[in-house]
């Protein structure tokens, strides 16, 4: 498809830009670990729950390695020494360690062969199970056919029985995809809470138990619709990997899973976050799970018309860190949004070129596209008609993952009937524009055409730069977002650590093994 | 069980409320149309917009949680629960309730120049794939359009002997339809016509409960087809036997 | 402009034959006059005001006529002999006549080129003061610049005052366009009400004081808001020319002048509404009057994608009638509609067709262009974004008039706000979508261009058989709006009269010579 | 002067209103929507739309006339009267009353990540045209950013003798904001700090009123740029020394 004339080699050249920027960044990360992400992998081993004091044992074990052992070898080698000595199972050791004093670093220390060795049946059985999840939503989708482009609505009451009656509401009206909006600030938590969760702030937390529940109600929805309904969640802040190794483990489709959001829009450092980015999203691509990019909120505090160009950016480097990650194009959901201020003359037509672009660059791509947000305001009755221009834009340029617009965006998380009336907008522009995209053309060197064409050329010089400055200094400067950030700023950078020469992490291990035999 | 509206958590109340005062948009103007809604009885209500509409008014809109409930179990809704026949089986009921053809005469009536309504129920083609009463076979319909004064419809009802009267009322400014149905009434009444017929009201803002007060046998609003209505009054033929 | 690839010789056939149907018509009109033609000229002659009884005036005179002279001579010889005997001006004859039991027939009658002497004075007074009003729009025009389309707003509150109060803020939220609608079933009046009026049902009396009073409302927020305001009522009904005439004295702008409209949603009497829509349109025509006709209601009653064709040639046929009664192309305003449902799949295609179709059928033509009105429920959500559908069509296809559709079509006439949050929605469209329509091309024989084509030649089939069958025949077996009417059923007919040989109207007469002289 | 809500005619009271119950569309659900409204003190309500919206709930359009109305006169609102200086007369207006630079700090407290509020506030760039108060010279304005937790906040308040606070608040679910307002007010008090600084709050849910409720000098909602807030803030100041 070439409505908007792009030349190739821009295109190309883009990448080439984006490829170098995340090879650099990815030579640090391969030399660093996390305190989450070794407390990812004692998740993919089996260690759940909390003491009595409501600690995650996967946080009591690494804070007790941190403490008094060696955190740079990794910490599945005290698990692996600890099992071993006490010759008992993960489940019986993390039992007994809850209640005891006894420190995990206090056994002797097998070597990093017998590591693999001793924890295999462990990592093995979730990285099953984690299949299984992958052949059953692969089951579903086969089995349930789906159009091009899928609604997707939040929702975010803080009480996960609320949330499914709502998820269960917004299925049945036509949404294709929920999200559970998490609660105001998890993002900043070095920890994820445990149990099912009624109280939360403008979301519910992410917590494993909210996410068997509500997957286990949608299944059972997607059955009575014979239409297979994703989950999704965030997994962007502090605790990425974990997150996605429960996404993988409850079966979610989707999560929103990108280090720039984190460092941007809640001062998360941005060493922490692109190393635990890596892991998290080498989960999603073992498990089938869609990355969404989070690039569209560069818009909400940038101008949308100067600064359209810093989204196409980002997605290009979001792709090159994707690839890194192993991802497949079908899993990378990059993010835009639909931000321009509606008082701009021709605003819809520089909309048009912006979504179409991104489609054309990235026809692969599950494209996550956003609505209006920050132009709307208390009057719902023009924000409906806001949201129904953006449904359009998505009905001429086929993007896939739509978030539908809510007519009280400027005022509360979504009520019910705020949902309800967001899908039947959007449905009536979908029937009654079906065959819109195929029977317009745009007009050669049009203001559409033009638009797509300078913000590529714009892109591709801000990539030049940063490739030239590096990523870190990029971030430093605020090159997204209008926002400065300092390498070693933010939250959680004290849970980074370089790695030692024999450091192992046997999930990460395995999987990219299974990704090169591939 | 008591029911409150519904935003996002059970009995949480929330309610979407909009309305213009006459009066320019100022402070002023936000905290009135607050009052308002309190005295509505909404808990701290939000006034998410203000704005001036020209010539000294301003347009509002709040959100805000109602203090009010109503007991669903106690509410009662005069409606007709006879559930419709088929076209089939009213013909059938029809020819063995009756030796002759039942006579249904519609009009929108008075000034009310609206003839969608009452030919989705008479006319052959009938609507939303519901054939109107002109098609079943023991019905004698005459649909004689829009515009008929009361006067001119009660003759006619005379002259063909009519067994049921059809009004389609869509115009309801002023009350309008009110005077011209409840005038109907009285004329049928002048004439000893009135419990002679089965007289049935119709049209956009007809409920039954409305029919019923003004002196009709049943009311039918959108959603009702000419099943509904021949059910109804056939089955009232017959009960009046 | 010729986005759809129309075939020019159909046009032209539709043309032709629409020629051969309003001629056939016109032969008819040329044979007769009526009771409102008559009043008519009493009151461009001068003759108004009420008796005792509330009886206008010209009502009284022609009733007077019909029951003691012969009106097929026309009325003018009875008003002119009067005069000449009594050797005293119109406006004195009539404070006698008011009075006194006197018939007007009881005069010495003049003969034919008197009466035209005698009246000369009196009608060139008005049709002076009708041209000064011309003058006076035109000045307006060209001193305040407008856009291509007009936005036309709705007041329908019973209350003149009331309607001027939201006259004026519709203006001020910028509407070009305040048509005052009438009270239900005012068009069934065989006489034009007087004076001012505060109490209506659906709309407000049309009458010449209501014009007057809203004229000097609008041209005052025209001087303010530096736009002029139209002016816009309904001539349509049993007293088409007599409106027109106060229509032309009070400077309107546009009238909706149609006696198809009459004919199939009013039941009045065909014949006696081509007569009156005749000198109605000679009037409109004089006086710059741009009419609105009524083919977008068949809609209402028909199925607007099987029944699309009528309108279209309708609006030839309109268009001949409007030329016969010399109306320049600027001031016929053809009327079509958003009227498909839009649960139809690809709807807004054949909607954005059918509307380029008008566009480029009659290029010169101010189109009416009305909302959607009888798929719109009682869900204003819902409603909103179907006019918002339906003000992009505009745009896309440069409507002239165009009616906006209210979010609350399905419940009330509109309050202010409903028409205010319809400005901001029509806006909104022409502005975040100024050049959209440049910008696109329209697939050659896709779906918009086949769909058009399809009701060009439907609509030439149709007007082939009514040229065939003639008018009155077609209008009986019901081919617009599914709506069949006898030629002598429906209102008025009794009104109509054959003109003898001596029969005069002077002021059909002059204008008449008047656009032969140029 | 009594003002009431206004359809088409004075005094009308016409109101629309919208809401969702916890029950199936029908006859029921419709009456008590309409119960509902008559308890707001809607008079003769109508529904003109109801419509089941999945999962048992029914989302409900009603329209009436509202008995209640408001005395216009009687109305008084807590507002910031004085008109706002524009820059250049603050900065001359510092010049004259201080000879130092006035510390303004400001950030979005709590677990609030909006920012562009406060940064429309504070930032060089400002917002919609109106520069923000880095800009004015003496002024020497701290932006913070996000997410700071209080004890932070009023930590580096001390740290650099701060004259102004400016604390933003954007999400209010759960009211979160008032605790978090709260806190800050009574960790003031509890350093001996409050009465030293001028202390304002601003969000797109902040009023004045409710600002001053929760102990703050004042509250800034939309609409409200740099000049506003530095023009109080230094006139408290100079009517505080
Ligand atoms: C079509 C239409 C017209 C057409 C009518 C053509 C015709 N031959 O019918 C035209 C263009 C001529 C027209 C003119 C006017 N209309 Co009109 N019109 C409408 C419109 C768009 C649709 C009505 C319709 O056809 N509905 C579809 C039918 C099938 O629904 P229904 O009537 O409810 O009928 C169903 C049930 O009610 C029931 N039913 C109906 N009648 C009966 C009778 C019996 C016995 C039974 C058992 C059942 C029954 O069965 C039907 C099937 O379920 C409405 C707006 C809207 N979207 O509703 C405005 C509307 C009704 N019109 C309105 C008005 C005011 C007028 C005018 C006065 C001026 C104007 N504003 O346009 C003029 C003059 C009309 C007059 N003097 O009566 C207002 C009425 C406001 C009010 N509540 O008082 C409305 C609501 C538009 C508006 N908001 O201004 N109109
Ligand atoms: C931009 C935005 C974001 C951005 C923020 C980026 C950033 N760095 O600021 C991102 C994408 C990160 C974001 C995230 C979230 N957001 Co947010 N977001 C918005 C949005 C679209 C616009 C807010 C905005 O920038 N307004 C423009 C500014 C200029 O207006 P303002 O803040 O009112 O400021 C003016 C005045 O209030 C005043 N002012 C403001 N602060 C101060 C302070 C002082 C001292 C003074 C004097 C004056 C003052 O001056 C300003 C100029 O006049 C709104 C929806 C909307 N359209 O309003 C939702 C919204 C605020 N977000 C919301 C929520 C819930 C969230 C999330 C929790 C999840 C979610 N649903 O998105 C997350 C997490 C946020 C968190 N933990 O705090 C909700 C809040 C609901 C509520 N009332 O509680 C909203 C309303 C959207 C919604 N309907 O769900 N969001
Ligand atoms: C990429 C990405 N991650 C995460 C989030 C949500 O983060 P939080 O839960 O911190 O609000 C968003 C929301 O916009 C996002 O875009
Ligand atoms: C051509 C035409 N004339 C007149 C009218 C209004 O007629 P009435 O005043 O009889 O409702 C309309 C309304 O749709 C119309 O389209």
């Amino acid at each position: 498809m070439n409505k908007l004339n792009l030349d190739k080699n821009k295109i190309f050249e883009c990448r080439k830009h984006a490829e170098d920027i995340a090879l650099d960044v990815q030579n640090f990360i391969d030399k660093h670990s996390t305190v989450s992400v070794e407390r990812t992998v004692l998740r993919l081993l089996g260690v759940d729950g909390i003491d009595d004091f409501g600690v995650p044992i996967p946080n009591k074990i690494v804070d007790d390695v941190l403490k008094n052992g060696d955190i740079t070898i990794g910490v599945s080698y005290y698990i692996a020494s600890a099992i071993k000595f006490l010759n008992i199972s993960i489940d019986e050791f993390i039992s007994i360690y809850k209640k005891e004093e006894k420190s995990i670093c206090d056994y002797p220390r097998v070597n990093k062969e017998e590591v693999d060795k001793i924890l295999k049946p462990y990592y093995e059985k979730y990285l099953k199970r984690i299949k299984e999840n992958k052949a059953k939503r692969d089951d579903y989708l086969n089995r349930f056919k789906r159009g091009i482009t899928d609604l997707y609505v939040i929702v975010a009451t803080g009480n996960i029985d609320e949330d499914v009656t709502q998820a269960v509401a917004a299925a049945k009206a036509g949404a294709d995809i929920i999200a559970v909006i998490r609660s105001t600030g998890q993002s900043l938590l070095d920890f994820v809470p445990y149990g099912k969760t009624t109280e939360g702030f403008g979301g519910t937390f992410a917590t494993q138990e909210n996410f068997r529940i509500m997957r286990k109600a949608l299944d059972k929805v997607s059955e009575e619709e014979k239409r297979y309904i994703k989950l999704v969640n965030y997994a962007s802040g502090l605790c990425m990997p974990e997150i996605a190794a429960m996404g993988a483990i409850e079966r979610l489709d989707v999560l929103l899973n990108d280090s720039m959001y984190g460092i941007i829009f809640r001062d998360i450092n941005m060493q922490r976050t692109f190393v635990d980015q890596y892991f998290s999203r080498l989960i999603n691509a073992y498990s089938g799970i869609i990355i969404n990019t989070g690039e569209d909120n560069y818009l909400t505090t940038s101008d949308a018309v100067t600064e359209a160009h810093t989204v196409l950016a980002s997605q290009f480097i979001n792709e090159a860190f994707a690839k890194k990650a192993h991802l497949e194009e079908k899993l990378m959901g990059l993010g835009h949004a639909f931000e321009i201020n509606p008082d701009v003359e021709d605003s819809f037509l520089y909309e048009l070129a912006q979504a179409e672009m991104a489609r054309e660059i990235f026809p692969n791509a599950p494209l996550k596209y956003m609505p209006p947000t920050k132009h709307i305001n208390g009057n719902i009755f023009r924000a409906y008609q806001q949201n129904a221009m953006f449904n359009m834009v998505t009905t001429l340029t086929n993007q896939t993952i739509h978030l539908l617009g809510m007519m009280t965006e400027a005022i509360h998380t979504p009520f019910m009937s705020d949902r309800f009336l967001a899908i039947k907008n959007a449905k009536m522009i979908q029937k009654s524009m079906k065959s819109f995209a195929n029977e317009i053309e745009f007009k050669d060197n049009g203001i559409i055409q033009k638009r797509a064409q300078y913000v590529l050329d714009e892109a591709l010089s801000l990539l030049d730069q940063i490739s030239k400055q590096g990523m870190f200094e990029s971030l430093e400067k605020g090159v997204f977002a209008e926002t400065k950030r300092a390498v070693d700023g933010g939250k959680g950078l004290d849970g980074v650590f370089e790695k030692s020469k024999n450091y192992i992490n046997v999930v990460s291990k395995r999987m990219e093994e299974s990704f090169n035999e591939s | 069980m008591k029911v409150k509206p519904y935003g996002d958590t059970l009995n949480d109340g929330k309610i979407q409320v909009s309305f213009t005062l006459p009066v320019q948009r100022s402070q002023k103007g936000i905290a009135a149309a607050k009052e308002l809604a309190k005295k509505m009885g909404l808990l701290d209500p939000a006034v998410v917009h203000a704005e001036d509409i020209g010539n000294g008014f301003s347009f509002y809109v709040l959100y805000g949680s109602a203090i009010h409930s109503v007991d669903y179990d106690k509410i009662h809704v005069e409606e007709i629960t006879q559930k419709a026949l088929s076209r089939k089986e009213i013909e059938a009921l029809i020819a063995k309730e009756f030796n002759r053809e039942v006579v249904f005469i519609g009009a929108s009536t008075g000034t009310d120049a609206h003839t969608v309504g009452i030919d989705a129920i008479m006319n052959m083609k009938g609507y939303a794939g519901h054939y109107g009463l002109e098609r079943y076979s023991g019905i004698k319909a005459y649909n004689l359009g829009s515009q008929v004064l009361n006067e001119e419809f009660v003759k006619i009802a005379l002259d063909k002997k009519a067994d049921v009267l059809l009004v389609s009322q869509t115009v309801t400014q002023k009350d309008v339809h009110l005077k011209n149905l409840v005038e109907l009434v009285e004329l049928l009444e002048a004439e000893g016509l009135r419990d002679k017929i089965v007289l049935i009201a119709g049209g956009a803002r007809i409920t039954h409960e409305l029919a019923k007060e003004l002196g009709y046998d049943a009311g039918f609003g959108p959603g009702n087809f000419a099943e509904d209505v021949a059910t109804f009054a056939i089955n009232e033929l017959i009960s009046r036997k």
